[in-house]
């Protein structure tokens, strides 16, 4: 097998795997809140409903493909496919496992922030194409929050950075080999996973797509397709979030026992499970208080993160 | 078990820099501050000035950069990052000043702004 | 990695050039994003990751997202894009595509001579063709909080002004105060106030 | 040991100094009178216990230094702020805050009906302060320090009733002529810098002493402008026009200020620098010569005035004409002895003409006053205790065994000696009948007028003390020919500072025959006072009716003509110059200047289109068009 065929195996097989975790999450969301609240859950479909997605697939791809009038039709397309292609790009730079990543980029941790910072103009794009009063008020919201909460998600991971010497995330993870980030940076993890729900805009900070106050939000104007590549895009996000917090503060691939794309899987999925329980489990705050916390709570501990870390790191050194 | 990896592995794919003449990429620099500067005269709409002005610091961002390149000194990049800082207060004042002035004159006309008084 | 510099550059000129034709703003937005990306496409290529990364990250992620917020709090609607095709006329391009030439017979002339040193001698081939370097993010963080760290004081003041300065600007101001002082305000006598009297007196 | 305590006594003053500017409206006159007299109060015991100190246990070589903190440093020049004392240093610190605690005491009572009663005390304050500061300067940069802060103050406290014009005009004039002097004095600081390279006084001495010729180029220039200096401080021939004047200001100012301290400065400065002068023996005769015209020029001004006040200004004036014969003739000892010794009786005569002053209700004029040896005794008694001590009456004045020093010294002063002498000689005759002029005709005849007031004890205590002083004064040094146990003491205390006279002491033979003859001469004085101004004044009004009489009361009353003199070559000329260049002809250049400028700004605000485009497009154009030369110029 040539470098070059491995390589591809590598590339398609992670796109493969996003995806398909991505669609099965609409499944084991549906299941895992029904469990938790005490009733059934989609169970129709294939054993246990299992197939579920498929059906809802096919269901959205029969739907009309319906562009508003007085849409920005342009925008109105684009919007949508911003937030995929952003996630499943920022997805290159996970190493799944030791020989597994589709880029090893030196400056991986900060590919990832890029391309998560371009996942705002999905949002905030697509409410202002709808051309309609509660979109973009969703839009204006989505963008305010992923924004604000931007800037303390990449301050929090620079206290791993700092301790790791480097943005590759191979080496982060390598670097974790004796002790696992979360221990010295336990504030720096709580920040990012914080910020990471905010990102994505999931409970409870779901203020974007608010339904009780704002229909539907920035999508209020989606069908079909369309409609689905943003629910696609937030569950792809969910996974991204949890690889990385798998990766940066867990120590991604490393453990004992099982082999190494296990234990990512294993972690990834845990943290995936948390971000659904805290949908069952949370409610959702106000607009003013969410813009309120990041700015004024969570900057300054990241802040402070930063600054003892790297006071402990020179005084150690 | 773990297979054994090496403690920095080298990249999958490494960057050749060596293949990029410096030339081009000045040239490229230099069309898009042109093409700033044609936008900052030609348009009438505040935003769209704003928005070639932006243009502009990036070409000439481009130029510090790929002259650090050149030489293979960081400096270019850190010109750069204060190109980005001043970028970014440059924008937040500027935008505020097009929200004050779409107020005041009812529109985003550069020209309407002609008088210096209260 | 030539190619990928070729593709760049080519997409970075054409939305570039795409920005400053448009008549619909977010359209033109849109474009500048694609350009920044593109140039940090470049920046990429040329050994510059770090840059590249801050280029998305701030420029297009950060400092356009403004923009973006800018033009969906103003609305332009359609009335706007009937103004920019009013303003949009031939002779208006005429003045800057001259100097935008002057500028370019600069450059051809510059290309064309021999590369010549201040005091007259040549220089050497190896000045002529350069190539890149790659730049790690280590060496411009060593670099920045080593020599330049009076800069990055400078730039965290600049920054401090510019948010006191937006935070001024943009301050929650009712519009009758652009217009003069309000006057003492009683149910229904504010409907009989005509605006345009507020706007002599101040 | 008292001595590293040395510098609260310039700092307590300049303590009190701050609390009364910055509090000193607030405060009322009580506790304000406390602070600007117990600062200074303080500072005198101080400087007593420093004095008992520095006598009992000498610190080694009669020399002690405190350096508080390094002032600047440029270059090489690092002046400190160092206090140094020896004997010289300590007797005018004695002096200055004794004499200047009684004064401040005395103007408690003197000042309590004015309205700026603290601001007084704080002016005083700030005077003693920087005079303090002036004495034990260890480095001539620091001695500037203090000699301007005097020299600021007493323009501030002559000028210190404002509103009257005539007192800003005294003090403006005060402060300009004595500029001309310090103007020399700061060249000579640069000289003496920029050729020994320190300001340091006794490193410079040494200094000087080691590289310069005796009786050279250099030494002589730089005598020269520190006697420049001094001239003008101590109101010399020609510079004494503004003292006369600065009796605008209040009596005790008139006292401590322009009597006893601050127109000594000018002695004290010759006295510390002493080698310098010794170096330069042609300015030192220089001194010797204006001090004996000076004595009497302003001794025969004081024999015609009126105003009482200004009778004792001339007097100082001569009196310091004195100390500066003694110092041409390099009897510095003597000179400083006389300095103390005037510092007692000067203030006294100023504290008692202010009794009988504020007594008349502000009357100065001496015709109108007569009798008040009834009405006032105490302010009687005291005065006369202190013009017995102007007129050196033999033996039981301080004045006499000073000036008898002076005298002695001045005859043994080589070949110039003689003339010397015969002029301090003249003096003492002049010193006693103007004296005892202004005693008869203020304390004796029949009263003109009834007194209001009467001394209450805040200011009967200085008068006392005082007179006690003009009196007691003198002991410290007998003279050799009385063969007494602890003659000389004064002058032997001083020679651990100064040099002891230059010329040989003269025999006790001669000596005794001076002083009989100074004493002769200074009861003959008050006997000519007594016969033309007590028992037959219609001699004097017939003296002064003839036409020379009147020619020469004329001349002698407006001193001299100097006034005049400097009216009718500098200032007059000066005020012509200005008013006719009162469209300054430099200004036409800089007028057309603006109008070039004026010019482009009409030109150039016709571009001030207010479009933000047309600047961009301009703004493109000028940088176009500057690349373009840049490329196609290389």
């Amino acid at each position: 097998m040539s470098v070059t065929v491995q390589y591809l195996i590598i590339v398609f097989g992670v796109l493969a795997v996003t995806l398909g975790i991505a669609a099965m999450l609409i499944w084991v969301e549906r299941r895992l809140l029904a469990f938790w609240q005490d009733r059934y859950g989609p169970n129709r479909v294939g054993p246990f409903g299992i197939l579920q997605p498929v059906a809802d697939f096919i269901k959205i791809m029969a739907k009309e493909d319906w562009i508003p009038p007085f849409a920005d039709a342009p925008v109105f397309i684009i919007a949508p496919a911003i937030i995929v292609v952003a996630v499943l790009l920022s997805f290159a730079v996970i190493p799944w496992a030791p020989s597994i990543s589709v880029a090893d980029l030196n400056v991986g941790l900060l590919y990832f922030l890029a391309f998560s910072s371009l996942g705002v103009y999905s949002v905030a794009l697509g409410g202002w194409a709808s051309d309609n009063k509660y979109a973009l008020l969703g839009a204006l919201r989505a963008s305010a929050q992923m924004i604000s909460y931007e800037v303390f998600m990449g301050l929090s991971l620079m206290g791993v950075v700092m301790l790791a010497g480097s943005f590759n995330l191979r080496v982060i993870v390598e670097a974790q080999r004796k002790l696992w980030f979360v221990v010295p940076q336990f504030l720096g993890f709580v920040i990012f996973f914080i910020a990471g729900v905010a990102e994505t805009h999931r409970l409870p900070f779901d203020l974007p797509e608010a339904e009780s106050e704002l229909v539907a939000g920035f999508h209020a104007e989606y069908s079909g397709m369309k409609f689905g590549l943003f629910f696609v895009g937030e569950y792809l996000g969910i996974t991204l979030i949890s690889a990385l917090t798998a990766t940066l503060f867990f120590g991604g691939w490393l453990g004992p026992v099982l082999p190494p794309l296990a234990w990512f899987f294993i972690k990834t999925f845990f943290f995936i499970g948390v971000f659904i329980l805290l949908r069952a489990a949370l409610p959702r705050p106000r607009y003013d208080q969410l813009i309120r916390l990041g700015w004024k709570v969570m900057l300054p501990l990241a802040l402070l993160n930063l600054v003892v870390t790297g006071g402990i790191i020179l005084a150690a050194r | 078990m773990m297979p054994p990896i090496p403690a920095n592995p080298a990249p999958v794919n490494p960057l050749r820099m060596d293949m990029i003449p410096m030339n081009y990429a000045l040239i490229v620099a230099w069309v898009l501050f042109v093409i700033g500067v044609i936008g900052v005269l030609a348009r009438r709409n505040l935003l769209f000035i704003l928005m070639s002005v932006e243009i502009m610091l990036n070409a000439s961002g481009l130029a510090f950069v790929v002259a650090g390149s050149r030489w293979g000194q960081p400096d270019g990049q850190i010109m750069f990052i204060f190109i980005l800082a001043m970028a970014a207060a440059e924008v937040s004042v500027g935008l505020a000043l097009v929200l004050l002035a779409y107020h005041r004159f009812g529109g985003l006309d550069a020209d309407a702004a002609n008088r210096m008084k209260g | 990695m030539i190619y990928a510099f070729y593709i760049a550059a080519a997409v970075a000129i054409v939305s570039t050039a795409m920005v400053i034709v448009q008549m619909n703003i977010v359209h033109a937005l849109l474009y500048l994003i694609l350009s920044l990306l593109s140039v940090a496409v470049i920046f990429f290529v040329v050994g510059a990751p770090f840059v590249a990364a801050l280029e998305v990250i701030i420029y297009a992620g950060a400092i356009m997202i403004l923009f973006v917020f800018v033009i969906m709090m103003l609305n332009l609607g359609t009335q706007s894009y009937r103004t920019e095709k009013g303003w949009m006329r031939v002779w208006t391009w005429v003045g800057p595509v001259l100097l935008a030439s002057v500028l370019l017979a600069d450059v051809v002339y510059m290309l064309v001579s021999p590369a010549r040193l201040p005091g007259g001698g040549r220089l050497p081939p190896a000045f002529v063709r350069p190539y890149a370097m790659m730049v790690g993010p280590r060496a411009v963080g060593v670099t920045l909080f080593g020599p330049y760290l009076i800069g990055v004081e400078l730039a965290s003041i600049l920054l401090l002004s510019g948010l006191i300065g937006a935070l001024h600007l943009g301050r929650a101001v009712r519009p009758e105060s652009f217009i003069g002082p309000v006057s003492a305000k009683k149910p229904g006598s504010s409907k009989k106030t005509d605006r345009g009297e507020g706007t002599v007196k101040k | 040991m008292m001595l590293p305590y040395l510098w609260l006594i310039p700092a307590l003053p300049f303590a009190g100094f701050l609390v009364l500017s910055v509090l000193g409206r607030r405060m009322g006159n009580g506790p304000a009178a406390a602070v600007g007299v117990g600062s200074v109060g303080l500072s005198a015991l101080v400087a007593i216990l420093v004095a008992s100190s520095f006598i009992n246990a000498p610190p080694p070589a009669h020399v002690y230094t405190q350096t508080l903190w390094r002032w600047i440093s440029v270059g090489g020049f690092a002046p400190g702020v160092m206090l140094y004392l020896d004997s010289l240093s300590l007797i005018m610190v004695l002096v200055v805050t004794v004499v200047g605690f009684l004064i401040h005491l005395y103007s408690a009572e003197f000042m309590a009906a004015d309205d700026g009663y603290s601001r007084f005390f704080a002016y005083m304050n700030l005077f003693v302060g920087s005079m303090l500061v002036l004495v034990l300067a260890g480095n001539l940069l620091f001695l500037y320090l203090g000699w301007e802060g005097v020299g600021l103050c007493s323009y501030l406290l002559i000028g210190f009733w404002y509103r009257e014009p005539e007192n800003g005009a005294a003090a403006i004039k005060a402060f300009v002529v004595t500029r001309v002097g310090d103007t020399a004095l700061a060249i000579g600081l640069f000289l003496i810098f920029i050729n020994l390279g320190t300001l340091d006084i006794q490193r410079m001495m040494n200094l000087a002493a080691l590289h310069w010729r005796p009786g050279g180029a250099l030494p002589t220039i730089a005598a020269a402008l520190l006697l420049g200096g001094a001239i003008g401080k101590s109101a010399q021939l020609p510079l004494q026009t503004w003292l006369p004047d600065a009796m605008a200001g209040p009596t005790p100012v008139s006292a401590l200020i322009h009597a006893a301290t601050m127109v000594t400065a000018g002695v004290y400065l010759i006295a510390r620098t002493n080698v310098l002068f010794t170096m330069a023996p042609a300015v030192q005769i220089a001194v010797a010569v204006i001090g004996a015209a000076t004595l009497l020029v302003s001794g025969m001004s004081a024999l015609v005035q009126h105003d009482i006040k200004r009778v004792l200004a001339y007097s100082t004036i001569s009196q310091i004409g004195y100390m500066f014969v003694a110092l041409g003739v390099g009897a510095w000892s003597a000179a400083i002895f006389h300095f103390m010794t005037h510092a007692f009786f000067k203030a006294l005569l100023f504290l008692g003409a202010g009794a009988v002053i504020a007594g008349l209700g502000g009357e100065h004029d001496i015709f109108r006053m007569g009798g008040l040896r009834r009405q006032m005794p105490l302010a009687f008694w005291c005065f006369l205790a202190g013009a017995c001590s102007l007129s050196a009456l033999p033996l039981v004045t301080a004045g006499f065994y000073s000036k008898g020093l002076i005298l002695s010294s001045a005859w043994e002063a080589g070949r110039a000696g003689f003339w010397l002498w015969a002029a301090a000689i003249a003096g003492a005759l002049l010193t006693s009948i103007y004296t005892f002029r202004l005693v008869f005709i203020v304390f004796f005849g029949e009263a003109k007028a009834k007194i209001s007031k009467k001394p209450g004890p805040r200011a009967a205590i200085p008068l006392v003390i005082l007179a006690f002083l003009s009196v007691a004064g003198g002991f410290v040094n007998f003279p050799a020919f009385f063969g007494i146990k602890g003659s000389m003491f004064f002058s032997r205390f001083l020679a651990s500072a100064l040099p002891s006279a230059t010329y040989a002491a003269p025999l006790p033979e001669t000596d005794l025959l001076l002083e009989a003859v100074a004493a002769i001469v200074s009861l003959a004085g008050i006997y000519v006072a007594y016969f033309f101004f007590l028992s037959s004044p219609e001699y004097s009004r017939e003296m002064a009716g003839t036409a020379i009489g009147k020619v020469l009361k004329r001349f002698w009353f407006e001193d001299w003509g100097f006034d005049w003199l400097y009216e009718k070559t500098l200032a007059a000329p000066y005020r012509w110059l200005a008013r006719t260049n009162r469209n300054d002809a430099v200004d036409l250049f800089y007028s057309f200047i603006a109008k070039v400028n004026m010019f482009f700004h009409y030109g150039l605000s016709l571009s001030q289109t207010g479009k933000v485009r047309f600047y961009a497009a301009v703004i493109a154009l000028g940088a176009v068009v500057t690349i373009t030369i840049a490329v196609f110029a290389r």
